[in-house]
């Protein structure tokens, strides 16, 4: 199989996650952009690991452990996004803005 | 076994040092203990590094140390005790410790049990200076020496400073540390110019070239006055003397210590260790001759004048370290190193006593002072032991020293020594009007101290406490007392011509070299001087008294007229530093101060601005929207690898 | 193995997916009925009504496919499927004798276990599809319930991959022997429970609490759509039985009658757990929402991690 | 490694980026939750066929069984519709900034695998089975094991105080249909 197969199917994951991260208004749906993007990066190690016969499976036990995180995340993100619904009743990202500086205040 | 006990004798006041700071904070009362037996094994290392050098006639231990790759001439951790190093050690111990076992009264504040919060960080100070003074007598490495002579610097700099609440110390500390700095400038020249002269950093290597008359003439000279400079700083010596009498600011066991038996005297210690170099070359030995001259009796007028017990002291100092460097000059480190002793004891024995007396009083000033022979008996009598050895009254030391120092400029105002002969009258005449001048001021002193009526308004004008002045405590009395023999009979030493030259000798080879035959390696009084000092003595002791008297016993000090002004403030010689030196400087600054100001402000400032106006175009983008900061991220992302792709 | 063999395999797969999930669903009928003293179908086929299953599934078939207005049509139509095909590839994992599983797999415990947990994604899918108020709420029990229960699943699972030294099914009933019925016994009832509660049975039924909800996510499910979703449950029963009498009960090992007749003890065993889950359905009453989180995080979670501290400290010191 | 497997894996990966495109995409919200499942279960497969079967069971379970459960749980909480809804996506323009961002990445990312790696082959991947991962991660690997395992109870932690009602400050006062 040639490396550069999964190389892009990962790549096309990855730019499908990002477009969906730059583009989507709901949040829970900007986190699935998140979890497509890092399984580009999984598929990518795993397939470095294939081509490198790496004998300490450094892709794959690096893979697991971005899949470990990648579940922390959601679990933490799934829990802010909640709350930001419980606030607000709504989880469009482009109405939070309230941390962004108001127009009208000076420097201070 | 000597080696060993050269080793320890910088070594243990150090490790005293370093206990005391470590222990300090949490047992105070472990610090005067520690410190004390530091400075007693000290003692004990010199007292027996000493009885060797007498029995055998000149001590010569040396001990080598790794040598540290230069790639240039040898610079070796070397030690080396000579007969000169052996004597001064055993001085600069014994009044160390006296000063250690004295301080620990004169810390203590009234009604306190132990010393004050300060007196361990003074100890340790005081212990560490032991420690580099004993470094740099025992240093057979002109970089060793140096390491020393800093680090005594440093702390004179701390002990100078201690009372740091008080402005006055404050700027006597900063202005001790800056002089002396200036002449170390010169000495560590100096040594760089004689190490690579010679091949070798190491003291002896550098004496041996000279008396082998390996060194070039040239570089002789000019590293014999680059170490001049050196030690006109260290001991206070025109026109590096100023900050002497200021440093009377720092306490005063401190001044007994540093500012009169020790690091002043390392200058005179490093010409009498290397006067090989300084008697190779005419130059540098006029140079020596004349800064000798001008300051023995610019300081001993000076002192005449001085208002404070303690500036007169200073002054005296001062004037007395250039008797020895007029030893020096005229060829006989014998009876420079006599005077260096007898010096250090009764100098320090009257600082003890003038502390005693400002403990006690509350003040320094003559003018609070009076009468009080009869308040302090006990003071009063060492007191004027340390005066009359200071006038140069026989029997006691300082008279037997002096008239060595007279003696030796004698000879080479006769032409018996490498000085030339003009250069030898000045310094004779210098010396013997230093003599009348220095009897006077030490008449005055003692009379407005001691004699006349107690200073009524003392403690109205000064706010302490209504008691009558008394004798020391224990403390410090022991220590007084036991300086006050030395002080007496020290001078005994010099009855025998032979004994002290034996004492002071090298012990070695260096003995005999090409100038052994000019230099002085006896002692000699002769008659005409003797009897000149002892009539000058009187007539400068009696005109004082005389005037006093005239006076209604006042401070006869007022019989100068418009020059007592002048001499109270040492010729002024700071006010011509201040028109001259300082005012270029502060002329010179503002050219940093400009270029600070308007060349590198406008950067800093333009910077802010330029931040301040980009942060203004740039808030626009701040929409608050995470999604648009993450895309402009990843596009500048993009655009970076993009530009790493184009640029390959 | 040959394309025959596999093919022979498959079919006989595809026979006990049918079959067994029908036997259990008689017997859960006959047993409940006997315990509640009435006797259940009796005329459907003759004997004791051992056709009705097949009756129902034939009237199943005729009922009108129902689909709500509002309902989302693909996921509405797909969910049945997913819920049912997790059990299927599970059941092909499962080795009823010496070397006679249909797939065999290193990792066999894992993949059990992953695949399980896609079941729940069907009666998600189908409790949001049906566009009723009851449907989601179920869906969202059914999910909340699920990934409570995965983690003593897991852990219980673990303790005995742990005391095995492997992860393959195959393997775990190789080293299986008589004394790790009690050694493992906590590790199986949580097993068993955790089991009860993945899939949706009772005491663990509140996804499809018909008296609070009607029938939870199968709401709007009429006909054949909704027999499948009856088969995933008893098929989930199936593969509970068949998985507890791998991992604790010894697989296809018995004192006697081991030659060549293994998958008969798994067959056995495997009905007597599923007896016991049917036995566990009349006796128990149904559990509070509340009740069930706690007895999972409370209860279930710690007891697993001590079942697995004392299987790791028996493997060392053995 | 077969050309049978190369076809496979092209056919797998077409399929994850398929519905990857439709995750990112799709106006019904849920869908593109079930778009995802098929996108990491071909994901899945892939790692199958590159060896790495236990890393492949982990995607199932974890990424499957776990992750989706929660994102659709989070959907249906949030009141996720049926049908299309228009609220999905950000303005047009944006969308377009987007799609250009994404493009260009992607762009890069092809230009740099095309030019570095093309032509190289996988003759055969490392065995990815339990026993080789277990003792990978327990040998080379514990440390950052550890350290994840400590990063999981904090997201626990941090998750469980975010959603609790019952700590002071935080959660609104009004409450959610759900089954908690």
């Amino acid at each position: 199989m040639p490396l550069l197969l999964p190389l892009l199917v990962a790549t096309g994951l990855f730019t499908a996650g990002l477009y969906g991260v730059l583009a989507r208004r709901n949040a829970v749906l900007v986190l699935m952009g998140v979890e497509l993007m890092l399984n580009a990066a999984n598929l990518m190690l795993v397939a470095f690991g294939a081509w490198l016969a790496d004998t300490l499976l450094a892709g794959q036990v690096l893979t697991l452990f971005v899949i470990t995180v990648a579940a922390a995340e959601v679990g933490l993100g799934l829990a802010i996004v909640l709350m930001v619904y419980r606030q607000r009743r709504s989880i469009a990202l482009d109405e939070m803005t309230d941390l962004h500086e108001s127009r009208t205040a000076g420097l201070s | 076994m000597s080696a060993v006990l050269v080793v320890l004798l910088p070594a243990l006041p150090f490790l005293a040092a370093v206990l005391a700071l470590s222990v300090g904070r949490a047992a105070p009362r472990l610090v005067a203990p520690t410190v004390i037996t530091g400075t007693a094994l000290a003692w004990l290392a010199a007292l027996g590094l000493l009885a060797g050098d007498i029995s055998s006639g000149g001590a010569n231990v040396s001990v080598a140390g790794p040598v540290v790759p230069t790639g240039g001439p040898r610079l070796g951790i070397d030690l080396h005790l000579d007969g000169l190093a052996a004597v001064v050690s055993f001085m600069v111990t014994t009044v160390a410790l006296a000063v250690q076992v004295y301080s620990t009264g004169y810390l203590r504040h009234d009604g306190h049990a132990r010393p004050g919060p300060r007196y361990p960080s003074y100890a340790a100070l005081v212990a560490v200076f032991t420690a580099a003074m004993l470094l740099v007598v025992v240093a057979d490495d002109l970089f060793v020496l140096i390491v020393g002579w800093e680090v005594m610097g440093a702390c004179s700099y701390f002990l100078i400073g201690h009372h740091w609440e008080e402005e006055g110390a404050r700027a006597a500390a900063v202005k001790a540390f800056v002089m002396t700095r200036i002449g170390d400038v010169g000495l560590l020249f100096g040594v760089f110019a004689l190490g690579v002269g010679a091949g070798s950093f190491g003291i002896r290597d550098v004496t041996a070239a000279v008396l082998s008359g390996r060194m070039a003439a040239s570089t002789l000279t000019a590293g014999g006055l680059l170490l001049l400079l050196g030690v006109v700083g260290k001991s206070a010596q025109f026109p590096l003397h100023s900050w002497l009498p200021d440093a009377m600011a720092g306490p005063t066991p401190v001044s007994a210590l540093i500012h009169a038996a020790t690091m002043v005297a390392a200058g005179v210690y490093l010409v009498a260790r290397m006067d090989e170099v300084f008697l190779a070359s005419s130059t540098t030995l006029v140079a020596l001759a004349l800064v000798a001259a001008i300051t023995m009796l610019g300081a001993a007028l000076a002192a005449l004048a001085q208002p404070d017990l303690k500036r007169v002291l200073a002054w005296s100092t001062v004037s007395q370290l250039a008797y020895m460097l007029a030893a020096l000059a005229a060829g006989s480190y014998v009876a420079a190193g006599f005077h260096l002793l007898t010096h250090a004891a009764f100098k320090a024995l009257l600082f003890l006593c003038a502390g005693a007396v400002a403990h006690t009083v509350g003040s320094t000033l003559l003018a609070d002072m009076g009468g009080l022979r009869r308040r302090m008996p006990l003071t009063a009598s060492v007191m004027a032991v340390g005066l009359l050895a200071l006038a140069g009254v026989p029997p006691l030391s300082g008279g037997f020293s002096k008239e060595a120092v007279l003696g030796a400029v004698e000879e080479a105002a006769l032409g018996h020594s490498p000085l030339p002969a003009w250069a030898g009258w000045v310094l004779l005449l210098s010396a013997l009007a230093t003599v009348a001048v220095t009897a006077a001021y030490t008449t005055r002193a003692w009379l407005l101290a001691f004699e006349g009526p107690e200073a009524a308004s003392r403690a109205a004008s000064h706010g302490v406490p209504v008691y009558p002045p008394t004798d020391p405590p224990a403390s410090m009395a022991g220590p007084m007392l036991l300086l006050a023999v030395p002080a007496a009979l020290l001078g005994l030493a010099g009855l025998s011509g032979s004994w002290l030259p034996s004492w002071l000798g090298r012990g070695g080879p260096g003995e005999t070299g090409v100038f052994a035959a000019a230099v002085e390696h006896t002692l000699s009084f002769g008659w005409v001087t003797t009897v000149a000092s002892l009539l000058l003595v009187a007539v400068g002791a009696g005109g004082t008294f005389l005037a006093w008297r005239s006076a209604g016993r006042t401070d006869p000090a007022l019989h100068l007229g418009r020059a007592r002004a002048l001499l109270t403030e040492g010729f002024r010689v700071d006010e011509v530093y201040q028109v001259t030196v300082v005012a270029a400087v502060q002329a010179l600054r503002a050219v940093p101060a400009w270029v600070d100001r308007d060349v590198i402000d406008v950067y800093v400032q333009g910077s802010a601005r330029t931040a301040t106006a980009l942060g203004r175009v740039l808030r626009v983008s701040q929409l608050g929207q995470v999604q648009v900061y993450i895309g402009m991220a990843l596009a500048g992302a993009t655009l970076v690898g993009l530009a790493a792709v184009v640029a390959r | 193995m040959s394309v025959l063999d596999l093919l022979l395999r498959l079919v006989l797969l595809l026979a006990c997916f049918l079959v067994l999930p029908l036997v259990v669903g008689q017997i859960e009928h006959k047993a409940m009925a006997h315990m509640q003293s009435r006797l259940g179908p009796m005329y459907a086929g003759g004997f004791h009504g051992w056709a009705q299953l097949v009756a129902d599934g034939v009237k199943f078939a005729q009922k009108e496919d129902v689909l709500p207005a509002a309902a989302d049509p693909w996921v509405f139509r797909l969910a049945p499927a997913l819920a049912l095909l997790p059990y299927l590839v599970v059941l092909a994992l499962i080795p009823v004798g010496a070397g006679q599983a249909v797939v065999s797999a290193d990792v066999g415990i894992f993949l059990v276990l992953a695949v399980m947990g896609i079941g729940i994604i069907g009666t998600v899918m189908a409790g949001w599809a049906s566009a009723n108020k009851f449907s989601v709420l179920g869906a969202l029990r059914a999910a909340a319930q699920l990934l409570s229960y995965e983690l003593p699943l897991v852990l219980a699972a673990a303790s005995v991959a742990m005391a095995a030294g492997t992860l393959s099914l195959p393997g775990i009933v190789e080293a299986w022997r008589p004394w790790w019925l009690l050694w493992q016994l906590p590790g199986a009832l949580i097993f068993l429970v955790a089991g009860l509660a993945e899939l949706s049975r009772s005491p663990f039924d509140m996804p499809v609490a018909e008296s609070e909800i009607i029938f939870g996510a199968y709401t709007e499910y009429a006909g054949l759509r909704f027999a499948l979703f009856l088969l995933a449950e008893y098929a989930g029963i199936v593969v509970l039985g068949a998985l507890t009498t791998v991992l604790f009960l010894g697989g296809w090992k018995w004192p006697f009658l081991v030659g060549g007749l293994g998958w008969l003890w798994t067959l056995v065993k495997t009905l007597a757990v599923a007896f016991l889950v049917i036995w566990l359905r009349v006796s128990l009453p149904r559990l509070r929402e509340d009740q069930l989180q706690r007895l999972a995080w409370a209860w279930l979670v710690p007891l697993a991690l001590v079942q697995l501290m004392i299987t790791g400290v028996v493997r060392v010191m053995g | 490694m077969n050309a049978a497997v190369t076809v496979v894996f092209a056919l797998l990966g077409v399929l994850a980026v398929g519905s990857a495109l439709l995750v990112v995409t799709t106006r019904q919200v849920v869908h593109a939750a079930l778009w995802l499942v098929v996108a990491l279960g071909a994901v899945a497969g892939c790692y199958l066929l590159l060896r790495a079967e236990f890393v492949a069971w982990v995607q199932v379970l974890v990424y499957v069984g776990a992750v989706v459960v929660l994102l659709l749980f989070a959907l249906m909480l949030t009141k996720a519709p049926i049908g299309v809804s228009e609220d999905l996506d950000a303005g047009l323009a944006q969308r377009v900034v987007a799609a250009m961002v994404a493009l260009a990445t992607g762009a890069l990312l092809v230009t740099v695998l095309v030019d570095g790696f093309s032509g190289e082959v996988i003759d055969q991947g490392a065995t990815g089975g339990a026993p080789a991962i277990g003792a990978s991660v327990f040998r080379s690997w514990v440390l950052p094991f550890e350290v994840l395992s400590v990063l999981l109870l904090a997201a626990l932690v941090g998750a469980i105080v975010l959603s609790r009602r019952d700590v002071p400050g935080a959660g609104a006062a009004d409450s959610v249909a759900g089954g908690r």
